[in-house]
C-alpha cells in the first residue's frame, strides 16, 4: 500500500474487515479474540504482489478477500495511445507465462474488424504456438503447486522441461517470453528449418514430465489428502463469478472456447478431448491442468503433420487502419477465457480495449471460498485456482 | 477479400431477447455477435431476465466506455507548434447511445455458448447505476474497477473501494480527459529532427536516394 | 570412568569431552549440508548444486557460514530481545545434550548413563523450547503460527517415539544406549548369529515409527509445517538472520544427524559388526581398533538412515497441520501401543 | 498388478532423477564457464547498420515505448553517376536506443525501409547503472558483427523472401 494513503481509507477497510467478521464468527463458544494476517504483498504463495487479508481464529481463516493493485500497469490505458501493432507488445505482458496466447485474441479481434482472415498456414503456425505457450504456461503451475504444498522437487522438473518449450517459442519467434510473433493478417514470419521434427521430440519430453509429476504429485496420497475437498466451487457460484478455464471445468461445466467457438484456428482440424470433472475442488483444477497439457501435446503432434504449405501472411496494407466498429473476441488461454473487447474509430490506434482477463475473475472469487478453511488451505486454493499477477492487475 | 467466418456463434434467436426483455430493451444490434441497450432505470432487472429466463448464467465481464475522443490524441504533438484541431463529437457504438459514458457487460450462455453484450447509457453529470453484484456475484470487481477507472457509482454495492489504486487517488484514470502523463512529460521522440543544409533544401535540388 | 581418560586429569578430560562432542555434532552436520543438502537434492532435480568453491563445490558450506557470520543481526523492533537472543541456542543446545549418551566405539563415549534411552528423550524435547520462544519473542504472526505449529507437532510426536523405543528397551532388557548396542550385535536369531541381532528386524514397526516421529521432530517435510516457507515463510526463523539463523541451520541438520544416530544405535546395532565375525562375545573382548572402527560404522549407518530422512524430504509434500495431528494420535500412538504389547508377550514367551 | 502406492512412486521419480544426473549429467549449464548459444532468431540486442540509415525516423515512431532517439543533419554526397548532381543525404549525429525503455519488441527492426536495423543474440550487455543501457550509434553498430544470417525456413513456407 502507498505510503499516502490516507488513515480513513485504513479505518474504513478495518471497519468493513470487522463487519464481514462479526457475521462469520466461528468460534463463539470461546469467543477468542481472532488475528488479522496480512498474507502478501510479498509472499512464496503470492508468487507476485498479491495481498491477502485474512481474519484468522486460529489456523481457521473467518474472512479473507484479497487486495491487488500492486502490479496495476493501466494496460487498458496505454493501448488508448497506441497503434495497433504496438498494442501486440503490451498484452504480451498480461499473462507472461503463457504470452503468445495473449496476442491471438486481440488479433483475431483486429482482424475481424478488418473483415480478414489470416492465411491457412498461419492459423495452423499460430494455433500450434497458441498450444506450446498454454504447455508453456501450465507446466510451470504443475511444478510451482509442489513448491505450494511443500514438495520442492516437481519445480525443478517443471523448469526443466518447460525450458525445451521456451527455446521452442524462441527459436519460432525470437522471444522467449514475449514472442510478439502475432501480425494483423497472420504472422511476422514463417517457421525455420528443423523446427517441426524439434517440437515432435519435445512433445514426447513433455508426455513424460507429465507422467513424472503424476507420479511425484498427484498419485501421491498426501497431496490428494491435502487437495480432496478443498475450495470447493459449485457448478453454479463457479458460473456467477465468471471463472473460465480449468477452473470452471472442474466444477463440471463442459465448455472450452476452443472447441465451442468459431475461430479462424485450427483445433476442429484435430482429435482431443475436453476434460471436464465433477468435484469442483482444488484436486480436480490441478488435475483437469495436467490431462490439458497432455492434450495440448496431443494437439501440436497432430498439426505439426497437418501444416499446409503457402505463405503466412495475407494482404494487408503497411499502416493499419482498423475500420470503425467493436468486436469481442475471446480464446481459452492458459488461465482460461480472454477476451478482448475492441472499439475502434478508424484509427491507426484502438479508441478503447477492454481487456477480460482470466485471473481477475478467476481471484474475484477467494472471499466467497476462503471463509472457514485453514492456512494451508488458503495456498492450496490460491495454488489451484491458478492466477499471473499480470493477468489479475493488467 | 475473404468473407470472414463469423467468430463468434450466433445468437440463435434475437426475436427471443427482444421479447424476454420487452420494452427494457431500447436498441438492439446484430452483426456476428449481439449487443443490447437496455433502459438505465432497468439495467438490474433486465440482467435477471437475461439469467433467469434466457439461461445467461456465465459472467464474463463489466466495464464502461468513455465515448468522447481524447483531447490529447496519441501524445505525439509537436510541443513547439499549436495543438491540431481534433474532432471531438461524441459518436455512441454499436446499438447507440445518447450519453457519453456507458456501462457494458458481456454475459454468456454456458449451454448453447452464446454470448451477449449489454449495453446502459449512465447520465454524465451524475453516473449512478444499480450494481448487479447479486445478480451475476463476479460482477462486484468488475463494478469496483468501473468505479475507480470511470468514476460510476454503483448502487447497492457492498464495498465500493478501489481495487486497482490507492484509496486517496483523485481523477479516473480511464476517462478520455484523464491525460496520460507518460506521455506528457516527455515530448514525442519521432518528431523528425533533422537539420537542413546550411543554404537551404533548395542548394541541392538532386536525386534523392 | 571412560578408561581412555583415565589417565588425563579431570580438566583435560572436560576438554577433550568438548572437543568430541563439538566433532560429534559438527561434523556429521556438515558432510550431511553437503552430501544430502547440496548435492543429492541437487541430483534429484537435474542440476549440480554448487560448483564454484572448492573442487564440485565442497567448500561451499565454509563460503555459507562466513557469508551468514557477515550479516547484520536484526532484532526486530518489538521483539522480546533477551528472548529472541536465547532461541537459537536452546536448540542447539539441546542437539549437544543430546549427542553425550550415543556411544561410538567400545571405550568411545561421552558417558555412559544407566538410563540413556530416557535421557535422550528428555533432552531432545528441549528444542521444542527454544522454538516455542522463537516463535513468540519474534513478535511476528507468522513466526507465532509457526511456533505454536512446532510446540504442537512436536509434542504430538515424542509420544510415538518414546513408544516406539519401548519395544527396544523391553527385548534389549536394559536402558543403556552401550548395552543395546552390544545386546545386538551379540545377539543372535533363532540361533543364527551372522548378522548378530539388529532390531530393525524383530522391531520393524517401532523403527517405522521412530522414523516417522525423528522426521516430524526434525520438522522435515512432509512434517515442515512450522517452517512451511509457501505459508509461513519459514514460521519461526522469519525473523532470524545472520548467525542467529545460522545456529538455526546448524541446530537443524546436527539434530537429524544426531538423531539419525540414535536410531542407528537402537535399531541398526551402533558402532558393533556382529560381534560372531571376530568371535567375541563379550565388550571386553573386543580389539582396541573398534575404537576408530566403531565411529566410522556409526557414521556409515547415520548416513544411511539421514539419506532416507532426506529422500522423503525432497519427494513430498506437507501435510496439513490437522491431518498431522490426527495421524500422530488416531495412527502412530495406537500401532505403537499395540508393538509394545506384542513385544512384551512375545518376550515373555520365548 | 497391484496398485503402487502413490508415495513410493514418488520416491522413485526422485531417485531415478538422481541416477540420470549423475550417470547422464545435469541439465544445466554452468554458466560462465559454458555459455549456451541462443537460435538464431533470438532477440537479444538491436545492431545499427549505419551505412544504411537515411533517418527517416520510421523506428522512433513506431516504438511502442519511445526508446529510440535521432538526431541528423543533411549534407551533400557525391552523385551517384558521373556528371550526375550532388545528392542530398541525411547523416546520422545521434541514434541512441534506450535499452532500459526497450521492450524487445522488434517492431523497428521489421518498419525500417532500409535495412539499418538488426536483431543479434547477443545478451551479455548489462550494466550496473540503470543510466549506462543508453546506447548510442557506434556502441550499436559494433553489435553488427554479431548479427547472424536469416534461418533456413521450414518446408512448405512461402519461399518469397521480404
Amino acid at each position: 500500500m502507498s505510503i499516502t494513503e490516507n488513515v480513513l481509507g485504513d479505518r474504513q477497510r478495518l471497519a468493513y474487515i470487522a463487519s464481514q467478521a462479526a457475521d462469520s464468527r466461528l468460534n463463539v463458544e470461546l469467543e477468542t479474540e481472532g488475528m488479522t494476517l496480512n498474507i502478501g504483498p510479498q509472499h512464496p504463495a503470492t508468487h507476485g504482489t498479491l495481498r491477502i487479508i485474512a481474519r484468522l481464529d486460529g489456523e481457521q481463516v473467518v474472512w479473507a478477500e484479497p487486495s491487488c493493485g500492486y502490479m496495476h500497469r493501466g494496460y487498458e490505458k496505454l493501448a488508448e495511445v497506441r497503434t495497433y501493432p504496438q498494442v501486440t507488445t503490451l498484452i504480451n505482458r498480461i499473462d507472461w507465462l503463457g504470452s503468445f496466447a495473449n496476442e491471438v485474441p486481440f488479433i483475431l479481434a483486429a482482424e475481424k474488424l478488418m473483415e480478414i482472415e489470416a492465411p491457412v498456414r498461419a492459423q495452423y503456425i499460430r494455433t500450434i504456438l497458441f498450444e506450446l505457450s498454454r504447455i508453456a504456461n501450465v507446466s510451470l503451475f504443475l511444478g510451482d503447486l509442489g513448491v505450494q504444498l511443500g514438495a520442492i522437487t516437481p519445480v525443478f522438473i517443471a523448469f526443466r522441461d518447460r525450458e525445451y518449450v521456451l527455446n521452442l517459442i524462441e527459436s519460432a519467434t525470437g522471444g522467449r517470453f514475449h514472442p510478439n510473433f502475432d501480425r494483423i493478417g497472420g504472422l511476422k514470419d514463417d517457421l525455420p528449418a528443423g523446427w517441426v521434427d524439434e517440437t515432435r521430440a519435445v512433445m514426447k519430453k513433455l508426455r513424460g514430465f507429465c507422467d513424472q509429476i503424476e507420479d511425484l504429485l498427484f498419485g501421491n496420497e498426501i497431496f490428494q489428502s491435502r487437495t480432496r475437498g478443498i475450495g470447493v466451487v459449485p457448478r453454479d457460484v463457479a458460473l456467477q463469478y465468471g471463472l473460465s478455464g480449468a477452473n470452471l471445468r472442474a466444477s463440471g461445466v463442459d465448455w472450452d472456447l476452443r472447441r465451442d467457438h468459431k475461430l479462424p484456428m485450427a483445433w476442429d482440424k484435430v482429435d482431443w478431448k475436453v476434460w471436464t470433472h465433477p468435484d469442483g475442488d482444488s484436486f480436480a483444477r490441478c488435475w483437469i491442468r495436467l490431462q490439458e497439457t497432455r492434450e495440448s501435446t496431443k494437439i501440436v503432434d497432430q498439426l505439426l503433420d497437418l501444416i499446409p504449405a503457402g505463405p503466412v501472411m495475407a494482404k494487408v496494407p503497411k499502416i493499419i487502419k482498423v475500420p470503425e466498429g467493436e468486436a469481442w473476441v475471446s480464446t481459452e488461454n492458459p488461465l482460461g477465457e480472454m477476451g478482448y473487447y475492441v472499439v475502434s474509430r478508424g484509427d491507426l490506434g484502438p479508441f478503447r480495449v477492454k481487456i477480460r482477463s482470466a485471473s481477475f475473475n478467476n481471484i474475484s472469487i477467494t472471499p466467497w471460498l476462503l471463509r472457514g478453511v485453514y492456512v494451508p488451505d488458503i495456498v492450496t486454493i490460491l495454488a489451484s485456482l491458478y492466477f499471473i499477477l499480470g493477468d489479475i492487475d493488467r | 477479400m475473404s468473407t470472414p467466418s463469423s467468430t463468434q456463434p450466433r445468437i440463435t434467436s434475437v426475436a427471443e431477447v427482444k421479447a424476454a426483455l420487452g420494452d427494457r430493451l431500447v436498441d438492439s444490434f446484430h452483426k456476428d455477435d449481439l449487443w443490447l441497450r437496455v433502459r438505465t432505470d432497468a439495467w438490474k432487472a433486465s440482467m435477471r431476465t437475461l439469467r433467469d429466463t434466457l439461461g445467461f448464467h456465465y459472467f464474463c465481464f463489466l466495464s464502461a466506455i468513455d465515448w468522447m475522443p481524447s483531447p490529447y490524441g496519441r501524445g505525439e504533438d509537436d510541443p513547439t507548434e499549436p495543438t491540431p484541431e481534433r474532432d471531438m463529437t461524441i459518436r455512441p457504438g454499436y446499438a447507440g447511445g445518447a450519453t457519453r459514458l456507458q456501462v457494458f457487460a458481456r454475459v454468456a450462455n454456458p449451454v448453447t455458448h452464446v454470448g451477449v453484450t449489454v449495453k446502459v447509457d449512465v447520465d454524465d453529470s451524475a453516473p449512478v447505476l444499480e450494481s448487479i453484484h447479486d445478480v451475476y456475484a463476479g460482477a462486484n470487481w468488475h463494478e469496483r474497477e468501473a468505479h475507480e477507472m470511470f468514476g460510476i457509482k454503483f448502487d447497492g454495492h457492498p464495498d465500493l473501494r478501489n481495487i486497482y489504486l490507492p484509496s486517496d487517488f483523485e481523477g479516473h484514470p480511464l476517462r478520455k480527459d484523464f491525460p496520460l502523463l507518460a506521455r506528457m512529460v516527455k515530448p514525442w521522440p519521432g518528431i523528425v529532427d533533422v537539420e537542413p543544409l546550411p543554404g537551404g533544401d533548395e542548394a541541392a535540388s538532386g536525386e534523392e536516394q | 570412568m571412560n578408561p581412555i581418560l583415565a589417565e588425563i586429569p579431570y580438566w583435560g578430560q572436560s576438554l577433550l569431552r568438548v572437543l568430541g562432542g563439538l566433532v560429534a555434532v559438527l561434523l556429521p552436520a556438515g558432510t550431511i549440508v553437503y552430501v544430502f543438502l547440496f548435492k543429492m537434492m541437487s541430483f534429484m532435480q537435474s542440476r549440480l548444486g554448487p560448483m564454484e568453491a572448492g573442487p564440485y563445490g565442497s567448500m561451499q558450506l565454509f563460503a555459507e557460514v562466513g557469508k551468514w557470520l557477515q550479516k547484520e543481526d536484526i532484532v526486530p523492533e518489538r521483539a522480546d530481545v533477551r528472548i529472541f537472543k536465547m532461541a537459537p541456542v536452546i536448540v542447539l543446545l539441546s542437539t549437544f545434550l543430546l549427542v553425550v549418551v550415543v556411544p561410538f566405539g567400545p571405550d568411545a563415549w561421552f558417558t555412559d548413563f544407566e538410563t540413556g534411552v530416557f535421557y535422550a528423550l528428555a533432552v531432545s524435547s528441549v528444542s521444542v523450547l527454544g522454538i516455542l520462544i522463537a516463535g513468540w519473542a519474534s513478535a511476528n504472526k507468522y513466526s507465532l503460527l509457526g511456533g505454536l505449529r512446532a510446540a504442537g507437532q512436536l509434542i504430538a510426536y515424542e509420544l510415538p517415539m518414546v513408544l516406539a523405543v519401548m519395544g527396544v528397551v523391553i527385548q534389549a532388557g536394559t536402558m543403556n544406549l552401550q548395552k543395546i548396542v552390544v545386546a545386538q550385535n551379540s545377539g543372535s536369531m533363532f540361533g543364527f548369529d551372522a548378522v548378530g541381532h539388529p532390531y530393525v528386524i524383530s522391531q520393524f514397526v517401532g523403527f517405522v515409527i521412530f522414523m516417522i516421529a525423528i522426521q516430524a521432530e526434525l520438522t522435515q517435510a512432509p512434517f515442515d509445517m512450522p517452517i512451511a516457507e509457501s505459508e509461513l515463510v519459514s514460521g519461526y526463523m522469519t525473523e532470524y538472520s545472520g548467525f542467529r539463523f545460522l545456529i538455526f541451520f546448524i541446530g537443524e541438520f546436527a539434530t537429524a544427524g544426531v538423531f539419525a544416530m540414535i536410531a542407528s544405535v537402537l535399531f541398526l546395532g551402533g558402532w558393533g559388526v556382529p560381534f560372531a565375525w571376530f568371535g567375541w562375545t563379550s565388550i571386553d573382548d573386543i580389539d582396541n581398533w573398534m575404537n576408530i572402527a566403531g565411529p566410522i560404522i556409526m557414521l556409515t549407518k547415520m548416513m544411511l538412515l539421514v539419506f532416507i530422512i532426506m529422500w522423503i524430504r525432497f519427494s513430498y509434500p506437507r501435510l496439513r497441520e490437522d491431518q498431522l495431528q490426527r495421524f500422530a494420535w488416531k495412527g502412530l500412538i495406537p500401532v505403537a501401543l499395540g508393538n509394545i504389547m506384542v513385544t512384551s508377550i512375545l518376550k515373555v514367551v520365548f | 498388478m497391484a496398485k503402487v502406492p502413490g508415495l513410493v512412486k514418488g520416491l522413485g521419480v526422485t531417485l531415478g532423477t538422481l541416477f540420470n544426473t549423475a550417470t547422464k549429467g545435469a541439465n544445466t549449464v554452468q554458466y560462465p564457464h559454458e555459455k549456451e548459444t541462443p537460435p538464431i532468431r533470438s532477440r537479444g540486442v538491436i545492431a545499427l547498420h549505419q551505412d544504411n540509415c537515411t533517418s527517416c525516423m520510421l523506428c522512433s515512431r513506431s516504438c511502442p515505448d519511445w526508446c529510440i532517439y535521432i538526431e541528423a543533419h543533411k549534407e551533400l554526397a557525391p552523385p551517384r553517376r558521373e556528371g550526375g548532381k550532388p545528392r542530398q543525404v541525411n547523416l546520422l549525429d545521434r541514434f541512441d536506443i534506450d535499452y532500459a525503455l526497450c521492450m524487445y519488441c522488434g517492431i523497428c527492426v521489421e518498419v525500417c525501409p532500409f535495412d539499418a536495423l538488426f536483431w543479434s543474440p547477443e545478451y551479455e550487455y548489462s550494466e550496473p547503472s540503470i543510466a549506462d543501457l543508453l546506447h548510442d550509434k557506434s556502441k550499436l553498430s559494433e553489435w553488427m558483427e554479431t548479427v547472424p544470417e536469416a534461418p533456413a525456413l521450414e518446408a512448405g513456407a512461402d519461399k518469397k523472401k521480404k
